[in-house]
């Protein structure tokens, strides 16, 4: 009991309501500011201008859809479950605003330090697919049931990997803390040299687990129109996009403080260490990342459902499970 | 000052155990089968709140990860592929042994609480050993408690084996 | 100032709840996974339960904690099976109401 | 197990092949046009709806539509109403009428090649958009009056 | 959509409770338009599939019925609106061979001309849009622009860009000009540049080569069975071609293959058509080169419609396309029955998938490369 004492005594009501309301808005920025670049880099990618409407290159197009979104009316199917209908895309927006708590942007930019903020992380991430359940579900509509039964396959069968892939670097660093992971990799060394299949692995179930394309089988479109999300509009369609981009978000700075040192700057160029250089050069690492999903996203085909599968336990899991022996084993030795 | 910071806890802690009742209740007496586990998954993070409290951070989220994030959604998802969605709407039926399952679980639970009240009294042990870190279960569970995590990892690899044959079989039957 | 958060019987009353309610509504439940649900509940009484003789007194803290891991492994491993179970079940007899299920009576 | 193996070298390849067009795109410069501001030239012999030719030297000082009425006749979509009269001291008939229903028009340019007289061809004008139909029925007479044509 | 019954408008069978119906389209991203596919779903897999026509009938044989035959000319272009020309095509050839019309030389080269372009044009069309329905958006719009410079070289010529309408009975309405064949000599150059491209983005990419080998596989007996023909065929590995088992026109004087599959699966099909594009390039290489000097348009007197019938088929972009006429001494066609590729491709589909995964549907779908407005009329 002392225990919850302590973290409400440690980090003071005021820092947790200050703190959350920057998380909200920096989930909404970065919904804003991934949608603009990835509509952006798409349409330069397929050599199209993209928007370039509103503002200069289209910069205010984002808000301004945001705008038009809100002002949509939330329409439910006559025959939805309307409860759950609604409840759907909150579900699915807060465990991303939750997991968004543990991220550290710098060495003393983070609002919440768990030493278990890996597994918190993770735990948070395992809650998405049931948002994603519920709002197939309560549609009422074939397609968006398809999406969802294809979404919780996909992400049952992912978590493993992306969990075996962490657990090679846990190994090494001996802790699930972000702050020591980051630590261990404050010199020449970051773990994406050292361990490079178990940061391939991570990355593309990483991909599998925030739907993105090659993997976007819950919303595939060409098969299930828009899968989950089919019935929905207004706003409520917005959160889910929102929330998508989240968990790009998240993976992307799991991805970059587990495997590219986190807040440090690159190959130990550490010749500043304060806190807006770290945010810069993590923020700076996480982009890149998603870029690279952008970028991927708009280069591939769909997979097909059971390759997605054969994928996952074929060959992700026995490469990570291999990996995971062989690094126990250095160092065990070591 | 600490009173202040007890209160919000309190009040938290009492939020959980209402969560924890009304997910429960929720999840017996729903009309719709997929209310039921929604009930069931309210219920389960109420707990995952309870054992934040009693002093295990890592069960808590084990309990989010391994409860809500995966029994719940294979029982989602048997409801879903088992059920065609008209089905999966279907209602529970009630009343056929509502009255039994009422004097059998009342006779159950009023059995508990004559015992925690009134037969023993619990000693509280004033000093634990050990903290409630990760490192600590992971060392008992390799070394001291070695066998639940033997058996536990024998039932798994059984219980995913039995699965696969099970739902395969009744595939290759179904084309 | 009453903590109530640090009284073991409150927990323990909670996990008898808990199970009360998980046998109502095993007994209750027409569909096998609505009893599958139920079990869960039971299941989550039971690890409660744990949890607060864990903490309240339990010389060793570490036995309560891998007692409730062992239970969540296992509630994981029977909900895998037990929904495999209920669509072969389901694909062979075409419902999934236990009381229907007549050749399985024997 | 060595198929196993190749196909992962193999398809991972292809992939990054693949992501190496997708980069090479991206840095490549952009092919559309924004189209309101900046705007293509449209070929000369696009086929727009039909306009009468504007002709000064020929006998009515305007047009050299005869109203013979065989662009109507070939119509396929009967969207063509042409209309001539007896005019006193005038050889051949005045056209009074000559409307063109280009909702209906299906752009075959039967019309153009059936005129003996080369009376009609086709404008350049594309950017036709309007809210009722009636906007769209338009009097060629009346735009060949006002200067309206090429 | 209540009006129209199914034959799955219910399942009655207690045994297949478990099953339900999916509406596809006709609403959908991958019907391409207007098709409407009920699907008997059985899970994820498709146990049984019907097409439903109909939603965007336009009654052109109806039409050519009701006018002279010269009236039908737009609406040639406007049932494949992928592939206009070869239909421009058949319809003066039909004309032509009924009323014994020959067609000046130059002008039979320029429709061979526009014809492969066009043929071009509606296999990026086609093969992007396969791209699409697996998932991958980007080629399409890469092709697009290799079909932009296409369309703009025959707007120069024909007068449009989608539904052309430049054949006439007894030549062409507009002859080319040396800047057409500049143009189109850059054009001819610039694709084969950029097959390497295509190649490398899209037919070597392993998730592409995964979604469509060993996916719908159509036999040649099976094939021959439902009449498909074009691409479809060809995949299956039979390679009939109108161009070359029936000449018509002077495709005889090119010298051209016929590229064909060996599975028949959706990968034959999609690389026949990549391979057809070269095939169709040199064809409009040769004949640029072969191009005679000489009139456009023969000397036509007004056309009556003899008594009896007649039928024409050219090669199509996907498929033999045939026209059919009846005629009774008037200049109104009695009955006029056109044959499109289409429309048997898409009676492959029952059988095709049948207990497939839907994804496997939409890509089997994709790769017969349907025209929905083409099947309707």
């Amino acid at each position: 009991m002392d225990f919850i004492v302590d973290i409400i005594a440690k980090y003071s009501l005021v820092r947790i309501l200050i703190s959350f309301s920057l998380l909200i808005a920096i989930i909404m920025l970065n919904a804003i500011v991934m949608g603009y670049l990835e509509r952006k880099i798409c349409a330069r990618i397929q050599r199209r201008w993209g928007p370039m409407e509103v503002g200069v290159q289209g910069w205010m197009q984002m808000f301004l859809d945001g705008v038009k979104l809100l002002a949509k009316q939330l329409i439910v199917p006559r025959e939805a479950n309307p409860f759950l209908f609604r409840m759907a895309p909150l579900l699915c927006f807060t465990p991303v605003a939750m997991a968004f708590a543990v991220i550290p942007f710098s060495e003393s930019f983070y609002a919440m330090d768990l030493n278990i903020g890996l597994i918190y992380l993770l735990a948070m991430g395992s809650l998405n697919v049931f948002a994603i359940l519920i709002a197939g579900w309560s549609s009422n509509n074939k397609y968006s049931l398809f999406g969802a039964l294809r979404s919780v396959a996909q992400n049952v069968a992912y978590e493993i990997p992306i969990l075996l892939s962490l657990l090679a670097v846990v190994l090494v660093t001996t802790s699930f803390n972000f702050k020591e992971i980051v630590a261990y990799q404050s010199g020449l060394l970051s773990f994406w040299m050292c361990q490079p299949v178990a940061f391939i692995i991570f990355l593309v179930a990483g991909c599998a687990e925030t739907n993105r394309v090659p993997f976007d089988l819950p919303e595939a479109e060409s098969e299930l129109t828009a899968g989950y999300f089919t019935e929905y509009g207004g706003f409520s369609f917005g959160l889910f996009a929102i929330a998508e981009y989240g968990n790009l978000f998240i993976m992307s700075s799991v991805a970059t403080t587990v495997f590219l040192g986190g807040w440090n700057g690159p190959f130990g160029l550490d010749f500043y260490s304060g806190p807006i250089l770290g945010v810069f050069w993590f923020l700076l690492k996480v982009f890149i990342l998603m870029l690279i999903m952008i970028w991927v996203r708009w280069t591939y085909p769909r997979v097909r459902f059971d390759q997605l599968m054969n994928l996952s336990w074929k060959y992700l899991i026995p490469f990570s499970l291999v990996n995971l022996l062989i690094t126990a084993f250095i160092v065990k030795i070591i | 000052m600490i009173d202040y910071y007890q209160i919000v806890a309190q009040i938290m802690f009492v939020a959980f155990i209402l969560l924890t009742i009304i997910g429960a209740l929720l999840s017996v007496n729903a009309k719709i089968l997929m209310h039921s586990v929604l009930g069931l998954a309210v219920c389960l993070l109420g707990v995952a709140g309870l054992y934040f409290y009693l002093g295990s951070m890592f069960l808590s989220l084990m309990q989010i990860m391994i409860y809500v994030g995966a029994v719940c959604i294979v029982l989602v998802f048997g409801i879903m592929v088992g059920f065609t969605p008209n089905e999966s709407a279907q209602k529970n039926d009630i009343g056929r042994n509502t009255l039994l399952g009422i004097v059998a679980s009342g006779i159950a639970g009023l059995g508990l609480v004559i015992t925690i009240f009134g037969k023993t009294s619990w000693e509280t042990s004033a000093a634990t050993v050990g903290d409630f870190s990760i490192e600590w279960i992971g060392e008992n569970l390799l070394l001291k408690y070695c066998l639940a995590f033997e058996l536990i990892s024998v039932i798994l690899l059984i219980a995913i084996v039995g699965a696969i044959i099970l739902a395969k079989g009744g595939r290759e039957e179904g084309l | 100032m009453i903590i109530i958060s640090n009284n073991l019987n409150i927990y323990l009353i909670l996990a008898a709840f808990l199970f009360a309610i998980g046998l109502y509504g095993m007994i209750r439940h027409k569909t096998l996974i609505g009893m599958l649900v139920s079990t869960e509940l039971i299941l989550n009484g039971a690890g409660l339960n744990f949890m607060a003789f864990n903490k309240f007194t339990a010389p060793d803290p570490a036995v309560g904690q891998i007692i409730t891991l062992f239970i969540m492994g296992i509630a994981a491993a029977e909900a895998a099976i037990v929904v495999s179970f209920i669509l072969a079940v389901y694909r062979k007899y075409k419902t999934s109401d236990p009381e229907s299920l007549k050749e399985l009576i024997g | 197990m060595s198929h196993y193996f190749s196909e992962i070298f193999t398809g991972g390849k292809s992939l990054l092949v693949g992501l190496g067009v997708t980069f090479k795109a991206l840095t490549s410069p952009v092919v559309t046009v924004q189209y309101p501001r900046e705007k293509i030239d449209i070929s000369p012999n696009m086929r727009g709806h039909i306009d009468l030719i504007k002709d000064s030297e020929s006998k009515n000082g305007l047009h050299r539509c005869i109203s013979c009425g065989l662009c109507a006749r070939n119509c396929p979509c009967s969207c063509i109403v042409v209309k001539g009269e007896k005019q006193e001291g005038v050889k051949g008939k005045v056209l009074k009428i000559f409307t063109l229903e280009f909702s209906k028009c299906s752009l075959c340019g039967l019309c153009v090649e059936s005129c003996p007289t080369s009376a009609i061809d086709f404008s350049d004008e594309y950017e036709l958009a309007a809210f009722s139909r009636e906007a769209f029925n338009f009097d060629l007479l009346k735009r060949v009056q006002q200067g309206d044509t090429k | 959509m209540g009006t129209l019954t199914t034959r799955f408008s219910t399942i009655q069978d207690p045994d297949e409770k478990h099953k339900f119906l999916l509406n596809m389209g006709p609403q959908h991203p991958c019907t391409h338009g207007v098709l409407r596919i009920v699907l008997e779903m059985d899970g994820e897999y498709a146990m049984g599939i019907d097409p439903i026509l109909g939603y965007g009938h336009r009654m052109h044989e109806k039409m050519a019925e009701c006018r002279q035959w010269s009236g039908f000319y737009p609406n040639t272009g406007r049932i494949d609106y992928g592939g206009a020309i070869p239909y421009n095509h058949g319809y003066c050839a039909l004309i032509e061979r009924m009323a014994g019309i020959e067609v000046p030389e130059r002008a039979e080269y320029i429709r061979v001309i526009t014809v492969e372009l066009n043929r071009i044009a509606s296999h990026f069309l086609g093969v992007g849009a396969y791209v699409i329905d697996l998932g991958a958006f980007t080629p399409i719009l890469y092709m697009f622009d290799d079909r932009e410079d296409i369309l703009d070289a025959l707007e120069d010529i024909t007068g449009s860009r989608l539904t052309y309408c430049h054949h006439r009975v007894g030549g062409v309405s507009k002859d080319i000009d040396d800047l057409f064949i500049k143009r189109t000599r850059a054009i001819i150059k610039n694709i084969r540049s950029r097959f390497d491209m295509y190649d490398r983005l899209v037919t070597g990419n392993i998730i592409f080569q995964k979604r469509t080998k060993d996916v719908g596989i159509i036999p040649v007996e099976m094939a021959r069975r439902y009449g498909a023909t074009g691409p479809v065929l060809r995949g299956s590995g039979l390679g009939f071609d109108i161009r070359k088992n029936e000449p018509y026109s002077v495709y005889p004087e090119f010298d051209f293959d016929i590229p064909t599959g060996e599975n028949g699966d959706a990968f034959d099909r999609y690389m026949v058509r990549m391979l057809e594009l070269e095939q169709s390039l040199r064809i409009i290489e040769q004949a640029l080169d072969k191009l005679p000097d000489g009139p456009v348009m023969a000397k036509v007197k007004r056309v009556k419609l003899q008594p009896g019938d007649c039928s024409f088929s050219v090669e199509a972009a996907r498929g033999m396309l045939t026209y059919y006429l009846v005629g009774d001494g008037s200049n109104v066609p009695y009955k006029l029955k056109i044959r499109v590729p289409s429309y048997s491709n898409l009676s492959l589909l029952e059988e095709l998938c049948k207990g497939s995964l839907i994804a496997d549907l939409v890509s089997a779908m994709g790769s017969l490369d349907l025209i929905i407005p083409e099947i309707d009329r």
